[in-house]
């Protein structure tokens, strides 16, 4: 972590070494995982290119790179749990159980996506998975979570609410506001922060005196600990770890995983502000790589197995966009709509 | 030219001083300038439309014979008798 | 630029309606020229301009009703072009009309420009769109009744503000009427002369003696006009009357005045009297003929001082070197301002009359 | 009828709602053990524990948005946020996520959140705590904005607020706490619809929260020099209820808006405007505003009286339309 980049800092490189270990899981869990991370890598590469194309629009951040988050963090949580995540989130709504045809629709803005074409890439929401959004506004949904979770204390209602949020959250009012309310009340909150090292363009350590962040959540009294977001072996036995305590002690657990995207920070990202050499570093510990490999070399993985599966989840990439670009413009005359709840009165 | 000829005239003249007057209600034998309503001024033109109309040059002396629409029928019935071919020109008359 | 503005004709007109242009943008406009001809309460009348200049752009269009004072055109002064013309500063402002008032009137019929506004800064309000309604709803609006207001205000006015005084004279007429009676004798019908305008041009003469009946009361001070500019009295056919201005009696010819005295009967009757006459009589004389009453004491039309009334030509019995003798004779009237003259100055000036009309050559 | 104050007409309210559904709860700064910075949930703590009358530390943000988390969480939440000068604290919360997660949900998550704060000058307590930005959050789609006035709705706004599925802000002005009178055992009373306070003809004067009684005080005076003033209250600050307006209108042809926030940008200008935009053709006379002067409220007392609408002023205001 010694060599100047562009902007006269320090590169950023992964913690350790690339892992290597053998995969411990099962062998449904582990192909389980490998195709979580595969159909997140696949749906984005292709709403890249449909952005390309101009089918899609607005902004559209990628999470290629922090997969291991979201397949670790979400085969953690139970079905009853609760989800709120951010603008980068289209990882956490497909293995929440969004379809991957209501998330492409949503980000073609057809009626038929997950929140009727009024969201977009940044704003997908299922209610019935309790998937609380995308929210676009960097740490609003912490207060949001706390809330939900101050909800299920009141109501004797034993579950966790999974809270995901960028290091650039930690720097707002509300990480700290929520961090000491979730504290104060004990609330079952999973704060998962996702570090990539970046908000936006700025670096960890040219936005924060302190760049430990479990120190942050710790001076709160909430117990937290930092995983290789990089890598699914580790993130998902950290999580499920968290959970499990979040749900037992029915307190705050704040889970740090230190992670990378190799993609701009949105599409209109030139990605100025980092070394090209530093994306080289955390591309070999990149998650579905790194992890094939392992399968391989412990034998569980033939490469024939890997690309079928590839081409199942390039099947359903397929029929997604399909599916998008199937549906339907919701009419004008409905503009108004889900402004307020119909009963409650006409005007908006 | 008969009087009822001559009466549509007059009434035409009248007209042209007070637009309001219907033949019908005009009586012939009533004071004709209480009758239209009419000042001197009115009389003047009156008579000068006459004039025109006819070529008979009515003198002020004989304003008092014209009391009644008859009376200035019978008038210029006499006068137009006197001189039954066209009058000469006014600048000509005496 | 010169902004020229509907003129006043008369203190009972507020406004009027444009019922042709004899402008175009481009004419070449002198002074006297008429400019258009305007329908006021009373009549259609010719209104001339006052100064010299180019039209170069109508304001107001055919059927228009503007108050007096509106800008109707912009006239180029001599010397300056459209380039170089200054817009004079806007005097008259778009009036303020509430827009209820105008959707209201627009429902009603209530003609906007007929109105004066109770609102604030003047504007015109519901309240007065609807007591127009009400005021105008009764009989239908039409020009015998506009005539009657136009009247009403007028006359009012004059018996609120002027203090009136009354004098009466009988004047023998013999003289005047048997040398009347000989010239007319020698001249065709068109040439004849009425005794009107003996009394006209001995009433304009009397005024040079008694400049205090000839002129008008403005701002608490007579203002004697410089020259005798009689109102004239007339009654129209259909009802009501109208004092148009015979020009200058005093400097003309009897025969010249009967000349102007049938054309102004005429045009009044007509509706086409010019602005000039309308605005500018400084004496008003009204005289009834052989049809009417024995006397007549007039109301003074405002901002006039005097009026003079004649009654009835006819024999009246006379006493004449002792002897009472028929004679015909004329009582003469006055109505004078008590403002601005007395009494006294009031029955020298009839007695002057009388005078002048004893010799009716010198007329 | 029952005597009662302002302040326990919201406490009641409250009470009864707390009493009446399980969901219900009260958060905010101080609500407990202070017994609510201007008393309006003293007792509640004891009667209802501290679950229910929840204590927040001062994390405006947090706790609005923790407000929102758990009216989407099932329960119905009542927030305090001691003024609106603070709220801004919490404007993210409300306008970003509070009012925006049906719709960009698509419809799927509704927010049946109260949030309660104090608004209004009046006190000398100067520019940090005496604005009226009631205005701004009218100006968001997604919420409800309510201005209780009068006891009644103090009593009887907050149920049918707690039974509105979105969000419903409602303000309490600061003067009117201590404002007594009769009340009705049971309150009635909707959050959709302006109220018509007094009856006139000749003008139509429009106010709500902590000027309404201003707005009905010039209209007594005014009454003695012949003005008839209809005096409306608006209540519902979002969505405006037009056509009680419209109504008044069509019946007085004259507006004066009466609004304690600035004009530049105002909730009177908004009422102009539409009252403008589908009724041009009733005014008989320009409409007016009277609202706050265009500066922080000042602490002085005399320049706090001359910054803010007073009944000589709207009286003015009045008299100038009706042409007087």
């Amino acid at each position: 972590m010694s060599q100047p980049n562009p902007a006269g800092a320090e590169l950023m490189l992964p913690p350790g070494p690339v892992p290597t270990a053998p995969v411990p899981f099962a062998p449904e869990l582990a192909l389980g995982l490998l195709r979580d991370m595969l159909r997140i890598r696949r749906l984005e590469e292709k709403a890249a290119e449909l952005y390309g194309a101009g089918q899609i629009r607005g902004f559209l951040h990628l999470y290629i790179g922090e997969e291991a988050v979201a397949a670790g963090a979400m085969r953690a949580l139970a079905p009853e749990d609760t989800v709120v995540a951010t603008y980068r989130e289209h990882g956490q709504a497909l293995l929440r159980g969004v379809s991957m045809r209501a998330i492409m629709a949503e980000m073609f803005g057809k009626q038929e996506g997950c929140s009727r074409g009024r969201g977009g890439s940044m704003h997908l929401f299922d209610a019935k998975a309790r998937f609380f959004g995308g929210n676009a506004i960097v740490a609003g949904g912490l207060p949001l979570a706390v809330g939900l979770a101050l909800a299920d204390r009141m109501q004797g209602i034993r579950r966790v609410t999974a809270c995901f949020f960028g290091d650039g959250a930690v720097a707002e009012g509300a990480f700290h506001e929520s961090m000491n309310l979730a504290a104060l009340w004990q609330l079952p909150v999973l704060f998962c922060c996702e570090n990539n090292l970046y908000a936006m363009g700025t670096a960890l350590p040219r936005a924060q005196a302190q760049t430990d962040l479990c120190r942050k959540a710790a001076s709160y009294g909430i117990a937290a600990r930092a995983v290789d977001g990089m890598d699914v072996v580790a993130t998902y036995p950290a999580a499920l770890e968290a959970a499990d305590t979040v749900r037992a002690a029915q307190q705050p657990f704040f889970l740090e995983f230190q992670t990378y995207r190799f993609r701009a920070h949105s599409m209109f990202d030139p990605d100025l502000y980092r070394d090209k050499a530093e994306i080289e570093h955390w591309k070999e510990h990149g998650p579905i790589h790194t992890y094939t490999a392992r399968l391989k070399t412990q034998g569980r993985l033939a490469e024939e197995q890997f690309l079928a599966l590839d081409a199942e989840v390039g099947r359903e990439v397929d029929d997604a966009v399909a599916f998008a670009d199937a549906g339907h413009w919701e009419p004008v005359a409905d503009l108004l709509r889900d402004v307020q709840t119909p009963s409650a009165g006409s005007a908006p | 030219m008969d009087r009822a000829h001559l009466r549509t005239l007059v009434i035409d003249s009248l007209r042209k001083i007070a637009p309001e007057v219907e033949e019908s209600a005009l009586r012939d034998d009533r004071p004709l300038r209480d009758e239209v309503d009419l000042d001197s001024m009115d009389w003047l033109n009156f008579i000068i439309g006459l004039h025109e109309r006819l070529q008979v040059d009515i003198p002020e002396a004989d304003y008092r014979q014209l009391v009644s629409l008859d009376a200035v029928l019978d008038y210029l019935a006499t006068r137009l008798r006197d001189a039954p071919t066209a009058s000469p020109p006014r600048d000509s008359e005496p | 630029m010169i902004e020229f503005k509907l003129p006043s004709l008369g203190a009972d007109m507020d406004e009027g309606k444009l019922l042709e242009w004899k402008i175009h943008p481009g004419d070449t406009v002198k002074r006297g020229d008429i400019v258009a001809i305007v329908d006021t309460a009373k009549a259609a009348v010719d209104v001339e301009s006052w100064v010299d200049g180019t039209v170069r752009q109508l304001l107001i269009d055919i059927g228009d009703k503007v108050p007096v004072g509106t800008p109707i055109a912009l006239l180029l002064a001599p010397g300056e072009t459209a380039e170089n013309a200054v817009l004079p500063a806007r005097g008259a402002e778009r009036r303020r009309i509430s827009p209820a008032a105008r959707k209201r009137a627009g429902e009603l019929g209530v003609d906007l420009a007929s109105l004066s506004g109770s609102g604030a800064e003047g504007a015109i309000t519901l309240q007065d769109v609807e007591a127009k309604a009400v005021a105008t709803a009764t009989p239908a609006p039409d020009r015998g009744a506009e005539m009657r207001r136009a009247i009403a205000a007028a006359m009012s006015r004059s018996k609120r503000e002027i203090p009136h005084y009354y004098l009466a004279d009988t004047i023998p007429l013999r003289p005047a009427l048997a040398w009347l009676e000989r010239r007319n004798a020698e001249l065709p019908v068109t040439e004849r002369l009425l005794p009107a305008v003996l009394l006209l041009k001995a009433v304009a003469l009397a005024t040079r003696r008694y400049p205090e009946m000839n002129g008008h009361w403005i701002d608490g001070a007579f203002h004697a006009a410089p020259a005798a500019h009689l109102g004239v009295a007339i009654s129209l056919r259909q009802g009501g009357l109208i004092a148009p201005a015979l020009h200058d009696v005093a400097a003309k010819p009897l025969e010249v005045l009967m000349h102007e005295l049938t054309d102004l009967v005429q045009r009044a009757r007509a509706g086409s009297l010019r602005s000039s006459e309308m605005a500018d009589p400084t004496l008003t004389v009204t005289n009834l003929g052989e049809q009417g009453s024995e006397s007549v004491f007039g109301v003074i039309y405002p901002p006039q001082v005097a009026l003079v009334g004649f009654g009835k030509v006819m024999e009246r019995p006379w006493v004449e070197q002792g002897q009472c003798v028929a004679m015909p004779s004329v009582i003469a009237s006055l109505s004078g301002d008590h403002r601005a003259s007395d009494g006294h100055r009031g029955a020298l000036f009839l007695a002057e009359i009388r005078q002048l009309l004893q010799q009716p050559d010198a007329l | 009828m029952s005597h009662t104050s302002y302040r326990e007409a919201l406490r009641e309210a409250m009470r009864d709602a707390l009493l009446r559904d399980p969901r219900v709860f009260l958060m905010g700064e101080d609500v407990g053990r202070y017994g609510g910075t201007y008393a309006v949930s003293k007792g509640l703590l004891a009667e209802f524990g501290p679950e229910r009358i929840r204590d927040t530390p001062l994390s405006e943000l947090a706790f609005v948005g923790a407000g929102i988390g758990a009216a989407l969480g099932g329960l119905r939440p009542i927030v305090e946020v001691m003024t609106v000068n603070f709220s801004l604290l919490a404007l993210d919360q409300i306008v970003n996520t509070a009012a925006t997660l049906r719709h960009m949900s698509g419809g799927q998550c509704s927010v049946p959140l109260v949030i309660r704060m104090t608004t209004g000058a009046g006190r000398q307590l100067a520019a940090q705590h005496s604005h009226s930005l009631e205005g701004w959050y009218a100006h968001i789609p997604g919420i409800r904005v309510l201005a209780p006035a009068t006891l009644e709705d103090a009593r009887g706004m907050l149920w049918p607020a707690l039974q509105d599925p979105d969000p419903v802000i409602l303000f309490e002005h600061g003067q009117l706490y201590n404002v007594e009178g009769e009340l009705a055992e049971d309150v009635e009373v909707d959050i959709h619809s302006a109220r018509v306070r007094r009856s006139g003809h000749d003008v139509t004067l429009i106010a709500y929260g902590g000027l309404l009684g201003k707005a009905l005080d010039a209209a007594e005076q005014l009454a003695q020099e012949g003005i008839e003033a209809e005096v409306i209250d608006l209540r519902v600050l979002r969505p405006l209820d037009d056509a009680t307006l419209l109504a008044s209108l069509q019946k007085t042809h004259r507006v004066v808006v009466v609004d304690e926030g600035w004009k530049s940008g105002s909730l009177a200008a908004e009422v102009v405007a539409r009252l403008t935009e589908q009724a041009f053709y009733e005014f008989d006379a320009p409409p007016v505003r009277v609202c706050s002067a265009e500066v922080p409220i000042p602490y002085a007392r005399h320049l706090e009286e001359a910054a803010l609408p007073q009944v000589a002023t709207i009286a003015a205001a009045v008299r100038t339309v009706c042409g007087t």
